[in-house]
């Protein structure tokens, strides 16, 4: 046929594919919505406020804690706002807005129209936001745990927390824990079954190894806060006896339990950001990824290590000597596979010709941080010295360098990087340089001293501390460089505002990177892909045929995706995605209903089973409008290919 | 215009498919995992403070055997009518789709009732002590899973009595919830012996 | 910036080794000497591989390109590179990691008989020190004081009676959790007669900051002399005025809380006072032991440690002063 | 309209909830308390109560409630009657047949804690602020788990 009918045939395939995956409209449709890039996008947002009021909160500390005996907050509300700090940053920014990359860019890179059940990740955004207004509803009306977002008991238990205010911490724990759950099993499902013809398992770019392994990791690692958490507010609430040694239960139980999950966590957190600098690295050098498979082995290595490293939290329990050797050498075991990473990006960088602008800065920044904050962490690994420095300031000078150079600088250098995609302009370059220094000099200012004062002696979690202690200078230049962090943090707000409105219009590809969410228009179609396509390599950009192949016979007149197989992506049938609908918005109201009852009395689960039921029958029972085959269409299809 | 013929087409491909080729048993087993993770930390729990005392169970009778094996052997035998309607649904037979979700419909509703008297059976209270709280969290975890199966199976049995059973897809979905039924009791087994034998054994 | 961090590290150093009384890297006793050891040996490894590491991105990122660099010979030359710092790395940890554990050996036995034991207890917010004797009657009771003899191995039986604490004396040994329902040994030795502090190293609430302890260390003559002096009943009030305290005390909220042995005053409530003339600090050691402090706290002790089980207390100025006199004989 | 209704909530919410949650840490020297029962609905107050009262051996006569060579708090009868006001009194002053007086050996705030607890005891108090179990042998079924007895029903016996 002509060229000319074949163009108005593709067009007639892009108004079809527009029409089918329409954002719904109206005000309902907003709490419909359920497409991963909208989703994602509401993710990251939300998650980057909760990171502000966070950062508020720990510039508050800072000016108590800038001189001695200082009373610009008393010790309740200095309690309620470290606590609260942890927790927002934990569970209401760095796990869920790694999570939201991974909606937003895994069907992107793999090359599908939508993320696995997409209800079921519109009704997790809800629930992590109810969660989160709950936690600051608390907060601002006094009720804000205190407790540390570890609430070791019996200090969080019934006999010394009165009051909600521990109820708060274990029910945002539930709240987040369902949602980054709800999150894992989607991008387990999408990565293993909606993969482009031709993306095997040894194709799938770096970034979607990392989010693997992070939902594996969210799978094994939260049922045991959850379980732990729950014990901790029926302890509270109806009088169980999990942590009362009178009765037979046990103090340590908890802190088993939640460093369980709690180490996992900072993996949970850092193992999305190696998918993050691994994506840059080879977009920036332009090189094909240096050591994929090594990079990939660390990966999984990691994560499997981060499960047996829980105790070297407790080594100053008095828990028996041989066993802490094991956690030490574990300890010690997992700096391995961080090693062979960062080896392996210094040598893509030595060999490949880098192009530094800010996403590659952020990245470079993150190794000089990263590797000083690991290198702390094998000083902690050690049974002795960590028993001197163990709840010192040392120990939240290396956290913080781990988690905010480890997994928040790669995430701001992603945000330049992706940004471009999500809103089709480029952040301005020049302010993102400003951006990175600001923020680099202003980090180590603010927690390079922290080391220092801890080896001094200066416990944490205090909320003032004596003048004779020589505490006071490194304190006071942590205060003074929290300021650079706070103008680097406006900076990139002030970024994002500006280029999101007038920013230079970004292209498709403007970095020339290598992976399928750059083949794409910026920002993305609702359809994401208007043809499917086909991977024939690694990095499928860079390796791709002069006329790409494509997938076709997928339809345009429903949401149909191409559901491949586990190994080599090869199609195995077509599936249809539900279409929006407002159930998964109530199912997530009625579930945060019934988990904020449950803090105030034990019959919650009574009054809100019904409400639940509903909810859930209607988000399960078939819509209008997304029929599938019946068992009459099923005698019109040939045998063959109905097996 | 002439595609090179590495075009891959798909338009024959079925709406969907049993086991591990479709999305609906990865997201089914994600969950099974989920969930049977946290069964294990409770489990662990449980052992965990047996260590802390020198009698178990402290202080208390042991749980009487009689309701907690009725219930075993109910949820036993409560995989072949769950085993005949995942298979009829793998072969597309609405009539015994219907027959045998009625029927394990029907063992739900028994080992439910059954389960209450199993709560009054155990012969501690949850804020007796530590062995009684982890007794009821096991019990009371389990007995979710139990119900929220047992509603989820009414829902689909409803489903399969409208015009919506006819379409394929629900076959699919009849089968994996066949495999959860599955989970839901196998996962009983360990609590089964935990609860009723931990506290004569050990 | 480097540069900036190493400079910083340098004074970092300095500081640590000249700053003082509650400092892990200036070590009193064997336990903190050793682990010590340990900390400066993990620095330098650790600070070798960081600055080994960061020349290495320096030069990767600084360096002039060839046209050979794509050449798959420059990958696999790249590859043994990071195999080499791979298998250089695992060395360097084995290394660290046996050095630990025999550190860490060091620093659960005794090295010397003769072990004094000393019951150390968590109470929100203060320490309470038992010296256990055969006689019951000649127990003594140090509150926020930890008295240690020099050169003698000493046993801590650390032990809670609310929540989670962490005696810590970093000048001596590594912190010890005290966990209610569990009891746990420290052994620590102080080589020279001197001042120490510790602090409780676990939140455990609003005091959490305002938990710490002092430790005299005494030759064991001295130490000996000192629990002798501490096994006497209270000095009965010197002077009108004290006479007066003491009524006041007895016949007020004083007494419902402490004790003061030789008296009616009997109650473990609170610290025990019956030498608190004697000690150096107050409030576990948020005031210095005088007129002015003593006043203050015992007026509102809330206005100085918040939440603290001190309440403020209802007496007209002379009971007060009286009191305070009283107390203050209390040597 | 959405938006009265949010601030609405977070009125109640905040009402609520500051009382239950007030921390009244640094109280004056000289504590005569003007209002009566500063302590009701307050979560903290009663748990000091709850502490107190262990600490000052109130169980030596009142067991943990249950009554002994006291009489019973835990049930509904009240010989002095069941307003704060009139078990501070009880407190302070003393009553016949040995209950002595307090006033000179605690605090009035104290008292007063102890008074918000007493009553807590037999559930008279908000569901929210009733203290839960302690962690001690359990001697009693936790404050939080008490039935509430209906106190107009009750009182002078």
């Amino acid at each position: 046929m002509s060229a000319a009918a074949a163009r108005d045939e593709a067009e007639r395939e892009r108004r079809a594919l527009e029409r089918t995956w329409a954002v719904p409209g109206g005000f309902l449709g907003w709490f419909k919505v359920s497409d991963h890039r909208t989703i994602g996008k509401r993710y990251i947002v939300t998650a980057f406020v909760f990171f502000i009021l966070a950062g508020i909160q720990a510039a508050l500390m800072r000016l108590q804690l800038a001189i001695p005996e200082n009373t610009v907050l008393g010790p309740d509300r200095y309690n309620q706002l470290f606590t609260v700090h942890g927790m927002t940053m934990m569970f209401l920014f760095a796990v869920p807005v790694m999570e939201a990359m991974g909606i937003y860019l895994v069907p992107l890179m793999i090359g599908t129209r939508n993320i696995a059940f997409p209800r079921l990740n519109s009704y997790s955004y809800y629930v992590y936001l109810f969660g989160g207004i709950m936690l600051y509803a608390a907060l601002f009306t006094n009720t804000g745990p205190d407790t540390g977002w570890f609430s070791y008991v019996p200090l969080a238990g019934p006999d010394f927390s009165p009051g909600k205010r521990v109820d708060m911490f274990a029910q945002l724990i539930t709240f987040t824990e369902v949602a980054a759950l709800a999150v894992a099993v989607e991008l387990v499902v999408t990565i293993f079954k909606l993969r482009a013809p031709g993306m095997s398992l040894n194709r799938m770019p770096l970034f979607v190894w990392a989010m693997l392994a992070t939902a594996f990791m969210v799978i094994f690692a939260m049922p045991a806060v959850v379980s732990s958490s729950t014990f901790l507010l029926l302890d509270r609430l109806v009088g169980t006896h999990f942590y009362n040694p009178a009765e037979g239960g046990d103090a340590l139980l908890w802190q088993h339990l939640f460093w369980f999950f709690g180490h996992p966590e900072v993996y949970i957190i850092f193992v999305p950001a190696l998918g993050i600098v691994s994506s840059i690295i080879v977009t920036f050098t332009q090189r094909p990824a240096f050591g994929y498979t090594a990079l990939v082995l660390a990966l999984i290595a990691t994560g499997f290590v981060s499960f047996s490293l829980w105790v070297h939290h407790m080594f100053a329990t008095g828990l028996p000597l041989l066993g802490l050797s094991f956690f030490t050498a574990a300890s010690m075991i997992i700096a391995i596979p961080s090693g062979v990473q960062i080896f392996c990006w210094i040598a893509a960088l030595w060999r490949g010709r880098p192009r530094f602008q800010t996403p590659l800065l952020f990245v470079v920044g993150f190794i000089v941080i990263f590797v000083l904050g690991g290198l702390s962490g094998v000083t902690l690994a050690s049974v002795p010295l960590d028993l001197q420095v163990h709840d010192t300031y040392y120990v939240v000078a290396h956290f913080h360098y781990v988690l905010i150079g480890g997994a928040v600088f790669p995430l701001i250098g992603g945000i330049y990087y992706w940004f471009p995609k999500m809103t089709g302009r480029l952040l301005n370059e020049p302010l993102g340089r400003w951006n990175f220094w600001t923020l680099f000099v202003g980090f180590n200012i603010t927690f390079f001293p922290m080391h220092i004062v801890g080896l001094q002696g200066m416990p944490r979690r205090v909320y003032t501390y004596p003048a004779n202690m020589g505490w006071t200078t490194s304190n006071l230049i942590s205060t003074f460089g929290a300021l650079f962090l706070v103008a680097g943090g406006v900076m990139l707000i002030a970024n994002v505002i500006r280029s999101a409105r007038s920013g230079a219009l970004a292209g498709d590809n403007p970095w020339g990177a290598d992976t399928l969410e750059w083949s794409t228009s910026s920002p993305p179609p609702v359809y994401n892909f208007l043809e499917l396509p086909v991977v024939e390599g690694r990095h499928a950009l860079w390796e791709r045929s002069a006329d790409p192949p494509v997938v076709t016979g997928v339809r345009s007149d429903k949401r149909e995706v191409l559901v491949t197989d586990v190994m080599d992506a090869e199609p195995v049938h077509l599936s249809d995605m539900p279409i929006p609908t407002i159930w998964p918005f109530i199912s997530a109201v009625v579930t945060a209903g019934f988990f904020v009852t449950s803090i105030f009395t034990p019959w919650a689960l009574v009054y809100w089973a019904v409400p639940i039921f509903v909810a859930l029958t209607g988000w399960f029972w078939p819509k209008q409008g997304e029929e599938g085959d019946t068992l009459e269409d099923k005698q019109a299809i040939p045998a063959e290919s109905a097996a | 215009m002439n595609r090179p013929a590495a075009n891959v087409d798909v338009a024959a491909l079925p709406d969907h498919a049993f086991g591990h080729h479709g999305m609906i048993w990865w997201g089914t087993v994600s969950f099974m995992v989920i969930e049977g993770t946290m069964f294990i930390t409770v489990l662990v729990t449980y052992y965990y403070l047996r260590l802390r005392v020198p009698f178990w169970p402290p202080s208390v009778a042991d749980p009487s055997l009689t309701w907690g094996t009725v219930n075993t052997l109910i949820l036993l035998v409560s995989c072949i009518p769950n085993h005949l309607a995942k298979k009829a649904a793998e072969d597309y037979d609405l009539g015994r789709v219907r027959l045998w979700l009625v029927v394990a419909m029907a063992f739900g509703l028994a080992f439910l009732v059954v389960r209450a008297f199993e709560f009054a059976s155990l012969a501690v209270w949850w804020d007796t002590n530590a062995y009684g709280s982890v007794v009821w969290t096991l019990m009371g975890l389990h007995t979710t899973h139990l119900a929220t199966d047992f509603l989820d199976t009414g829902v689909l049995t409803v489903l399969m009595f409208t015009r919506h059973g006819r379409e394929l897809r629900r076959f699919v979905d009849i089968s994996e919830n066949g495999l959860y039924w599955y989970f839901v009791v196998a996962s009983w087994i360990p609590i089964y012996l935990t609860v009723y034998f931990a506290p004569r054994w050990l | 910036m480097i540069i900036r961090s190493l400079t910083l590290l340098v004074l970092a150093v300095v500081a640590i080794g000249c700053s003082g009384l509650q400092a892990p890297l200036n070590p009193a006793g064997p336990s903190a000497r050793s682990i010590a050891w340990l900390t400066w040996t993990f620095f330098t490894i650790c600070g070798v591989v960081y600055a080994v590491t960061l020349s290495a991105l320096i030069w990767a990122v600084m360096r002039r390109r060839r046209d050979e660099d794509d050449s798959p010979r420059t990958s696999r030359r790249l590859g043994t590179v990071v195999g080499a710092a791979t298998a250089v790395t695992v060395m360097t940890l084995v290394v660290l990691t046996i050095s630990s554990i025999v550190a860490g050996r060091g620093l659960t036995t005794p090295s010397g008989a003769g072990a004094v034991v000393i019951d150390a207890i968590g109470h929100q917010w203060w320490w309470e020190f038992n010296y256990q004797d055969v006689a019951p009657s000649d127990w003594v009771n140090s509150p926020n004081e930890l008295h240690l003899p020099a050169g003698v191995p000493v046993v801590i039986r650390a032990l809670s009676r609310d929540v989670i604490h962490s005696f810590w004396v970093p000048n001596l040994q590594g912190k010890r959790d005290l966990i209610p329902g569990i009891l746990t040994y420290l052994w620590l030795q102080a080589d020279q007669p001197g001042e120490y502090r510790g602090q409780c190293a676990e939140f455990c609430g609003p005091q959490h900051a305002h938990m710490a302890f002092r430790v005299v260390v005494q030759p064991v003559g001295e130490f000996q002399e000192w629990l002798r002096q501490q096994r006497q009943s209270a000095a009965s009030p010197a002077s009108a005025e004290a006479q007066h305290g003491q009524d006041v005390f007895m016949q007020s909220t004083c007494r419902t809380c402490h004790t003061i042995r030789g008296t009616e005053a009997g109650s473990r409530v609170g610290p025990e006072l019956t030498h608190v003339g004697s000690r150096r600090s107050i409030a576990a050691e948020a005031l210095p032991n005088d007129r002015t402090s003593l006043t203050t706290w015992i007026r509102n002790a809330q206005l100085v440690k918040p939440g603290s089980r001190m309440p403020p207390n209802p007496l007209s100025e002379t009971d007060l002063k009286a009191v305070v006199a009283y107390i203050q004989g209390l040597r | 309209m959405i938006r009265a209704l949010i601030v609405l909530l977070c009125v109640t919410l905040a009402a609520s909830a500051c009382d239950r949650e007030k921390r009244p840490f640094a109280q004056p020297a000289n504590t005569t308390v003007e209002k009566p029962d500063p302590y009701r609905d307050n979560a903290y107050g009663i748990s000091e109560g709850k502490r107190l009262f262990t600490q000052y051996n109130c169980s030596g006569c009142h067991a943990n409630g249950g009554g002994g060579i006291g009489p019973a708090l835990m049930d509904d009868e009240w010989r002095y009657g069941y307003e704060a006001a009139d078990v501070f009194a009880t407190i302070a002053g003393g009553r016949p047949n040995g209950m002595p007086a307090f006033r000179d050996k605690v605090t009035e705030d104290q008292m007063w804690q102890l008074a918000a607890y007493v009553l807590s005891m037999s559930g008279q108090a908000r569901l929210d602020v009733l203290p839960g179990r302690s962690d001690h042998l359990r001697s009693r079924t936790a404050e939080n788990l008490t039935p509430a007895t209906d106190r107009r029903q009750t009182g002078h016996k």
